[in-house]
């Protein structure tokens, strides 16, 4: 496909470095890449390996003063984007190079209708003969947003992530730029809606010759959009070429290790079924149902929305539910029932043969020390003034029966060990972790009460592949070692067959699917299920290719 | 909705400190110390109690305060023997003019200077406006002003030290109020547009090709309004309630010299009708506080 | 800082100077501008012993039947030519002929009954009926249509120096609530009232007397003495009333005159230890009030009796008690050792602002008293509060207190002052003093020597037996007059401005 | 100081005296904070140590040196100048730091506890308790302070603690409004359901999750706010309403030196400084805390990389 020789951009030998705590910290380091006219470059990496930061390099909004180019070129055809003075620079941005970002809602700016966001594209680089009004409402429609002549009106926060990020692309494509950036643009969308982005992007490649630099850490999405690939990691690049090529044979370790997910991810190989699957239920729920009040107190009718409709299943000791939904699906909302932070319209659940909605007092205070809650978002879930030991002995403060207070700090140290950390850290705050181990941190927190169930909400889903495998790994360790319950609720398929016994699916607040990992996988019956399996899978080329090379 | 359901517990909060001032102002002693001379005899006391009904149990004076007023009788000045009202509602729309015009300033001001400092956290302009809302928060406004006239009226001679006419005689009274106001402001609109700024939708306006000047005062700026807006209402309420000291040293005849009068005199209609007119106000510009929330964030709109 | 403040300053000037933003201040030649600390709570002529008020009105907009020089205290002639007794109850005066009110209505005997009848209404206070003529009650009838007889309720010796403070108003002025828009005899009438901004008087052409220099004046108000000062530093106004000794600052403009106030500290003479004459004499001994003076104003004079020269009664020969903390100290002790409590706590009951520099003088004198053993302590309170402490019934009758006061008396005859301030009856008096309570009663129903015998009497044991009062200051009183005009304030300035005695200067 | 290791009681403390120690080399390397840091400390001093000493200094009068200017040759005591009674200038700022930095310490604490211990429980309970909690505070905003200083000093009588509660009410509702926004927010952040799930109190979540957190924009209010108590003071003193002499404030300093402004600015100028170099320190200082306890704020201040 790029057979003109010389590049769209070039980047050549580029450092960046960064203030921290610890001084100036360089991000990237000799990062060089080309891309040809028409073609699509991903740049694989996890968090943290420099991907974004090039990027923001290319598009020069790299976060002053902290972020500082050291040394590098950027050549956008005969151009050196770096020496120019900022007026000239800006005025590239927007006309030949565009970008979009991970998440429209933050990355939209709230306060203006979508509308006048895409028109200012067209405003800011007026260009004769086009008119932005009616410009706007072409590529609304071109992008696939309904009604675009009323919804051009609309705000950010009134369209769905997946309209957002349409919105987002016709605002890039504005004035058709040569080259697109595509920063993680799928990562925060339901599996379903991504694949239906990623196709859109295809087309309009196919429509305006346009070169992607797409920026991902998902292999999936890689392996639908690239022609060549890059990899990054610790801000270097490690590989560099076609990506079947990469595939087939992996030069750097890191590489090896970042493909070695996938077989994971498909594989039918779980932690072991625990022998105790016999005996009493550990937890039984009836028929959950959960109505929300919307629309303002006082005056005026509630309307009443239902979050949760019939949810019904039971838990066995020693097992792993997965619960699988797209947003709106009510599994969170099913994990905040369960550990009593919400109330619900009606239904039971059953644990140890009490109704734990029922419970007061001290029976409540002892079903909350034996059913522990692992929470997605990593850097909110920790108070981010308190110290890790602290963090970590606040259950054992809550119920300060359990253990002598003297006994703390080594329980602390011994629970930090058993995810994987140093005792060395108790000392240190939130913020000086990545998010992995953030992760761990609650986790050992989940621990402190040696509790027999764990409800993690998307525990993993803000976290790197690699980084899934790693504390998904070390629940499955915890489950063989303590004989400990979980349910584990994702929007992502494949994260859960490693992990769980048995799966439900959920959608609109109701379960329209539930049986055996294995079955479900090998035979989904319901058409979501499917769309969900499908939506997530890894090309078989790319499948094929990875098996071959490891094999 | 939500408006209706604020404004309705407003006019509540109005009416319990109605009541407030009506009982607790009785406390503070009795006017006839004021009115009468000083050699005036307890019956010449008891007549004066008498004839301005304050012979009446509390109770009593409240509820024929509260028929007068349904009948648009607001009681009478002790002092001015006049409509308490009047004097009110002469005295506020030039409380009004000169809070309205500072406070416009004042934002206006602070939405500049406190954008470019958040633009360069720590850099001169940062430094010399951190250092004037200091000044501003910390320095006696009496001084300010008396110090002001010496300089520019007496010394220099180029500003009327006083008194209400054209542009010129608006200046000093407008700097000497509007100082603290645009030190808080300020600092307000720099903690709101250093988040801003460093808010993901300036990296695409950035990525759009727009400049710096329109990243910060097209989109960063308007993001920022909402705590803005929060404190510059504060700020217009306690305004509404008279800039005592910039009224009564450039003489421009105020609502706050007006009740701070009053209430020296314990001219307890002025007292009543002046706190009725500026709550009234406070109500009001509570609710347009509201409104301009949904103007500036349609999230708030919707909810 | 201050450097770059005026830098800045001289910057600002420069670019205002070019865009003439600064105010005309050229004012036409006849018209003058005067600045008062306070806008009036009306113009009402029944009231205008209010201070405040009569600034405005007196002599401007109307004018009483007779008036005290206020060079020689002596009462002369105004709307009434002449006067005589007809006995004890009973005046005769006769009025000024072809007087008319700006409204046009002549002055006669008509109207002279109606201005009295003003005087009784019940509906607006009327300090001045209260003030000046306590219980007495006046009724006036007509003898012909230029002649008025005036009988009073009890024997009045000094009727026509009573009289000053009633101003003769027309009688077509509505007799609801406090007139806004006075009409008088005066060589001036009632032209405007922007409330809270001005008020402006125009010149009568019809006036009976002499065609008065100034054409139009306005009256303006501030309440920060340095503005006022600065207003006529400026140009902005002609005549700064009554401004504060400090920015009293330039010779050229500013006069310093007697304003008729007397200072005090009243003392709780009945309580302990403050019963006991020594300690009365300790404290005022104690004081080097000379010393003191720049406080309030370098050319204040030292005070041994409540009324100033000029007043019928006055004692020129009393002599203030001298600064002598040993002596002091002395009767300290002497009362001490024979059980006085000497050392009880003793309380000021002060107001900020009632002069200037009140609480500073305040302070001052605590620390001389504190150098005699005395334990005295401020206590400072706004107007409506102290001065619930000013009359009977007293709030803490049993608390030793001295309490800060400043009384004017400017109607030339001490019994404006004596009977209210110390005859055991009085509402303001904490003096129970038979002797004193005699020579009062005598001076007030005599004439002549004998009354000016009996109130010097009553001032010489009030001082020197009695020492019932920490006699402070004659105070004076700061008005920078512009250069414009050819004035000068009097003794009667801080009540009255007569703007028809002011020429143009040269 | 405090403030910041009230957090490691009930729990585990970490090795004492670390965090403190940590605190204390931030200080070091601030140097802004670290000159506010020692102004405070001085000022602390004054208040404690000077005023004793030098109390006979500030109230002799000596009409000789009446409105002296700042001079060398006068000794130290009129090293600023003397005040209109003649009175040591310098030994006037020290011994009334006393009552100044008393006074509104007082107020400023007491408005602080109350208003934010209202602003928790209007955050917290949305229900009728959060609704009147808030329109009190819109009364008390309405109410002129003029007023309500009258009514208290009438009822109560003119006293110190008269004082700091007439002060205090009228700043209740800054620190309301603002604790209850910020509880708003934070209770909504998922280690605070974090806590609850593990059966934390209502009463718990205050103490460890929330205040921590509030803490620091509470004392940049309460900084900023130290100055408008003391300037609210001086207020108050010009109508006679304020502390009662001989005992002073720098803001009754500074009211009654403004009659002699034309002629004397030091009796004015140096108590007003003292005013604005106490606020400056205060929120330099509280500016800092605040950076040295969000670490996720700290990169923006970073030096270089311009």
């Amino acid at each position: 496909m790029a057979s003109d020789p010389t590049p769209l951009l070039r980047v050549e030998g580029l450092r960046v470095s960064f203030t921290s705590d610890d001084g100036r910290v360089t991000a990237v380091e000799d990062v060089g890449f080309d891309i040809m006219r028409g073609e699509t470059l991903v740049i694989l990496g996890e968090s943290g390996s420099g991907k974004s930061v090039s990027a923001s390099v290319i598009m020069d909004i790299l976060d002053r003063p902290a972020g500082r180019v050291e040394a590098g070129r950027v050549r956008l055809g005969d151009t050196d984007l770096l020496a120019l003075p900022r007026a000239k620079r800006r005025a590239i941005n927007g006309a030949r190079l565009a970008m979009i970002f991970q998440d429209p809602l933050s990355y939209l700016n709230p306060a203006y209708s979508i509308g006048w966001q895409i028109a200012e594209t067209l405003r800011i680089h007026a260009t004769p003969g086009i008119n932005p009004k009616a410009r706007t409402v072409e590529l609304l429609t071109r992008v696939g947003i309904p009604d675009p002549e009323q919804r051009q009106h609309w705000f950010p926060h009134q369209f769905s992530g997946g309209q957002r990020q349409r919105v987002m692309i016709a605002m890039a494509l504005a004035l058709s730029p040569e080259l697109l950036i595509a920063d993680e643009p799928t990562t925060a969308l339901d599996v379903t809606v991504q694949r239906q982005i990623l196709d859109l992007l295809k087309e309009l490649q196919a429509e305006t010759g346009m070169s992607i630099l797409m920026i991902t850490h998902d292999l999936s999405v890689a392996a639908r959009m690239a022609d060549r690939a890059i990899v990054m990691r610790r801000g270097r690049v490690v590989e560099t070429g076609r990506l079947d090529r990469i595939a087939a044979s992996p030069s750097h370790p890191y590489t090896r290790e970042l493909l070695s997910a996938i077989p994971r991810l498909e594989s039918d190989k779980r932690g072991g079924k625990s022998p105790t699957t016999d005996g009493p239920p550990l937890l039984e729920v009836r028929d959950l149902c959960k109505d929300y009040h919307v629309a303002g107190r006082g005056f005026g009718s509630a309307r009443a929305m239902r979050a949760l409709n019939g949810v019904g299943f039971t838990l066995m000791p020693g097992t792993v539910l997965g619960v699988v939904g797209e947003s709106g699906s009510g599994k969170s909302t099913l994990a905040r029932v369960l550990m009593r932070l919400e109330s619900v319209t009606s239904g039971q659940a059953l644990y140890g043969g009490q109704d734990i909605l029922k419970l007061q007092g001290s029976a409540l205070n002892r079903f909350r020390r034996e059913v522990q809650m692992v929470f997605q978002d990593p850097f909110g879930s920790l108070n981010p003034t308190m110290e890790i030991e602290r963090i970590i002995c606040e259950p054992l403060a809550l119920h300060p029966d359990i253990l002598p207070r003297r006994q703390w700090r080594d329980r602390a140290a011994e629970l930090l060990e058993m995810v994987g950390l140093e005792p060395a850290h108790l000392s240190r705050l939130p913020h000086q972790f990545s998010g992995g181990q953030r992760q761990r941190i609650a986790i050992a927190r989940a621990l402190a009460l040696n509790p027999r169930l764990i409800i993690c909400d998307e525990a993993v889903s803000a976290l790197d592949v690699s980084i899934q495998a790693q504390v998904i790994e070390l629940l499955a360790d915890l489950r063989r070692k303590l004989g400990l319950s979980f349910i584990f609720i994702t929007h992502d398929l494949p994260v859960v067959r490693s992990f769980a016994d048995d799966i439900l699916v959920m959608k609109g607040g109701a379960v329209v699917e539930a049986g055996d990992t294995d079955t479900l996988f090998a035979n989904p019956s319901h058409p979501y299920t499917r769309d969900l399996l499908s939506a997530s899978a890894i090309p078989e080329w790319m499948s094929q290719a990875v098996r071959a090379s490891i094999a | 909705m939500a408006i209706f359901r604020r404004s309705f517990l407003t006019l509540v909060s109005l009416l319990v400190l109605l009541i407030l001032v009506f009982f607790l102002s009785r406390l503070t002693g009795d006017p006839s110390y004021l009115f009468l001379p000083v050699n005036a005899t307890p019956e010449a006391r008891a007549a004066f109690a008498q004839a301005n009904g304050f012979d009446q149990p509390l109770v009593t004076q409240f509820i024929t305060y509260v028929q007068n007023m349904l009948t648009g009788d607001f009681g009478t000045s002790l002092r001015q023997q006049r409509p308490a009202i009047d004097i009110a509602l002469e005295a506020f729309p030039i409380t009004l003019k000169l809070a309205g015009v500072t406070l416009a300033i004042a934002i206006a001001g602070a939405l500049v200077m406190g954008s470019l400092a958040a633009w360069k956290p720590r850099g001169l302009v940062d430094r010399t406006v951190g250092l004037t809302s200091l000044a501003g928060a910390s320095a006696p406004d009496f001084w300010v002003a008396i110090t002001l006239v010496l300089i520019f009226s007496v010394s220099l001679g180029i500003l009327p030290t006083s008194g209400m006419g054209g542009i010129a005689y608006w200046i000093l009274p407008v700097i000497v109020l509007g100082l603290r106001p645009f030190g808080l402001l300020v600092q307000v609109v720099r903690g709101a547009m250093i988040a801003a700024l460093s808010s993901p939708y300036v990296k695409t306006a950035r990525a759009k090709g727009a400049s710096e000047t329109r990243v910060i005062f097209v989109h960063a700026l308007r993001n920022s309004m909402l705590p803005v807006i929060t404190v510059a209402g504060d700020i217009a309420a306690s305004l509404m309630n008279g800039a005592v000291i910039v009224e009564t040293i450039f003489g421009w005849p105020g609502i706050g010299g007006v009740m701070i009068n009053a209430i020296l005199q314990r001219d307890f209609a002025v007292i009543q009708a002046t706190i009725l007119v500026t709550a009234i106000a406070i109500l009001i510009l509570n609710i347009v506080v509201d409104l301009l929330y949904g103007v500036l964030d349609p999230r708030v709109r919707a909810a | 800082m201050m450097q770059l403040n005026l830098r800045g300053a001289t910057a600002i000037g420069l670019v205002l100077g070019a865009l003439s933003l600064a105010p005309a201040f050229a004012q036409d030649a006849a018209k003058i501008t005067i600045v008062l600390p306070e806008e009036p709570p009306s113009l009402e002529p029944c009231d205008a012993k209010h201070s405040s008020i009569g600034r405005v009105v007196i002599r401007n907009i109307t004018e009483p039947l007779t008036m005290l020089d206020p060079q020689s205290g002596e009462v002369v002639p105004m709307l009434a030519t002449e006067w005589q007794q007809v006995d004890a109850d009973t005046w005769r005066f006769k009025l000024r002929q072809g007087v008319t009110f700006s409204d046009g209505t002549p002055f006669d005997a008509k109207a002279v009954i109606a201005a009295f009848k003003r005087l009784d209404r019940t509906d607006v206070v009327c300090n001045t009926k209260q003030q000046t003529m306590g219980g007495v009650d006046l009724t006036v009838t007509e003898i012909d249509p230029h002649e008025v007889e005036i009988t009073s309720s009890k024997p009045s010796p000094i009727l026509p120096t009573m009289i000053t403070v009633v101003q003769m108003s027309a009688p077509s002025m509505d007799m609801n609530g406090a007139s806004r828009q006075p009409v008088g005899t005066g060589p001036y009438k009632f032209q405007s009232w922007q409330p809270g901004q001005q008020i402006t008087l125009a010149r009568r052409d019809d006036y009976w007397g002499d065609a008065p220099v100034i054409t139009d004046a306005s009256f303006v108000w501030r309440s920060e003495s340095a503005v006022r000062a600065a207003m006529v530093a400026q140009g902005e106004a002609d005549v700064a009333l009554i401004i504060a000794e400090t920015d009293a600052t330039d010779p050229k403009m500013d006069y310093a005159y007697p304003n008729g106030e007397t200072t005090r500290l009243r003392i709780a003479t009945n309580v302990p230890p403050l019963n006991d004459v020594r300690v009365r004499k300790a404290l005022n001994m104690a004081l080097d009030l000379d010393a003191l003076k720049p406080i309030v104003g370098d050319e204040v004079t030292r005070a041994e009796q409540l009324v100033p020269q000029n007043t019928d009664g006055f004692d020129a020969g009393l002599k203030p008690y001298p600064y002598d903390p040993a002596g002091a100290r002395a009767l300290l002790d002497e009362a001490r050792a024979e059980g006085v409590p000497v050392d009880t706590q003793i309380d000021i009951i002060g107001r900020d602002g009632i002069y200037v520099g009140a609480a500073e003088m305040l302070q001052a004198m605590q620390a001389m008293w504190a150098e005699v053993g005395l334990n005295v302590n401020i206590r400072m309170f706004d107007t409506g509060n102290w001065l619930r402490y000013q009359n009977r019934p007293f709030p803490e009758p049993d608390a030793p207190l001295l309490g800060q006061d400043q009384h004017d008396n400017l109607l030339g005859d001490a019994s404006f002052t004596l009977f209210n301030k110390y005859h055991s009856n009085g509402v303001n008096s904490m003096l129970w003093d038979d002797q004193v309570d005699q020579l009062i009663i005598k001076g007030e129903n005599a004439t002549g020597a004998e009354r000016t015998q009996a109130f010097q009497q009553a001032f010489r044991r009030i001082h020197d037996d009695l020492a019932a009062d920490i006699f402070m200051y004659h105070m004076v009183g700061y008005t920078r007059v512009g250069p414009r005009i050819d004035w000068k304030p009097t003794i009667a300035t801080n009540s009255e401005i007569a703007i028809s005695e002011m020429k143009l200067a040269k | 100081m405090s403030q910041i290791d009230h957090s490691s009681t009930p729990l585990a403390r970490p090795a004492k005296g670390r965090g403190t120690m940590r605190i204390l080399r931030a200080l070091v390397q601030d140097r802004a904070a670290m000159i506010a840091a020692c102004f405070l400390v001085l000022l602390i001093l004054s208040a404690t140590l000077g005023a004793s000493l030098l109390a006979s200094h500030a109230s002799g009068v000596n009409m000789a040196m009446r409105n002296a200017p700042p001079q060398l040759s006068g000794g130290w005591a009129y090293l600023l100048g003397g005040d209109n009674l003649g009175r040591s200038l310098l030994a006037r700022l020290v011994v009334g730091s006393r009552t100044t930095l008393g006074i509104a310490a007082s107020a400023v604490i007491c408005s602080m506890v109350i208003g934010a211990t209202l602003g928790l429980i209007a955050g917290l309970r949305s229900g009728i308790v959060g609704d009147v909690i808030m329109r009190v505070t819109d009364v008390i905003m309405s109410f002129p302070a003029l007023l309500t200083a009258l009514i208290v000093l009438y009822l109560l009588g003119p006293s110190v603690a008269n004082l700091v509660l007439v002060l205090a009410i009228t700043r209740i509702p800054v620190y309301l409004r603002t604790v209850r926004a910020e509880v708003l927010e934070i209770r909504r952040r998922p280690f605070v359901n974090a806590a609850r799930s593990m059966g934390a109190s209502e009463f718990w979540v205050v103490r460890h999750h929330l205040l921590p957190l509030i803490l620091p924009t509470l004392l940049t209010i309460a900084s900023v706010d130290f100055a408008a108590v003391i300037i609210a003071e001086s207020g108050l003193s010009f109508l006679g309403l304020g502390i009662q002499p001989p005992t002073f404030t720098w803001g009754a300093m500074v009211a009654t030196g403004r009659a002699y402004l034309t002629q004397a600015w030091w009796v004015t100028f140096f108590p007003g400084l003292a005013i604005m170099l106490t606020t400056l320190s205060l929120t330099l200082l509280s500016n800092w805390l605040r950076l040295v306890t969000d670490p996720n704020q700290r990169w923006r201040f970073a030096k270089g990389g311009k």
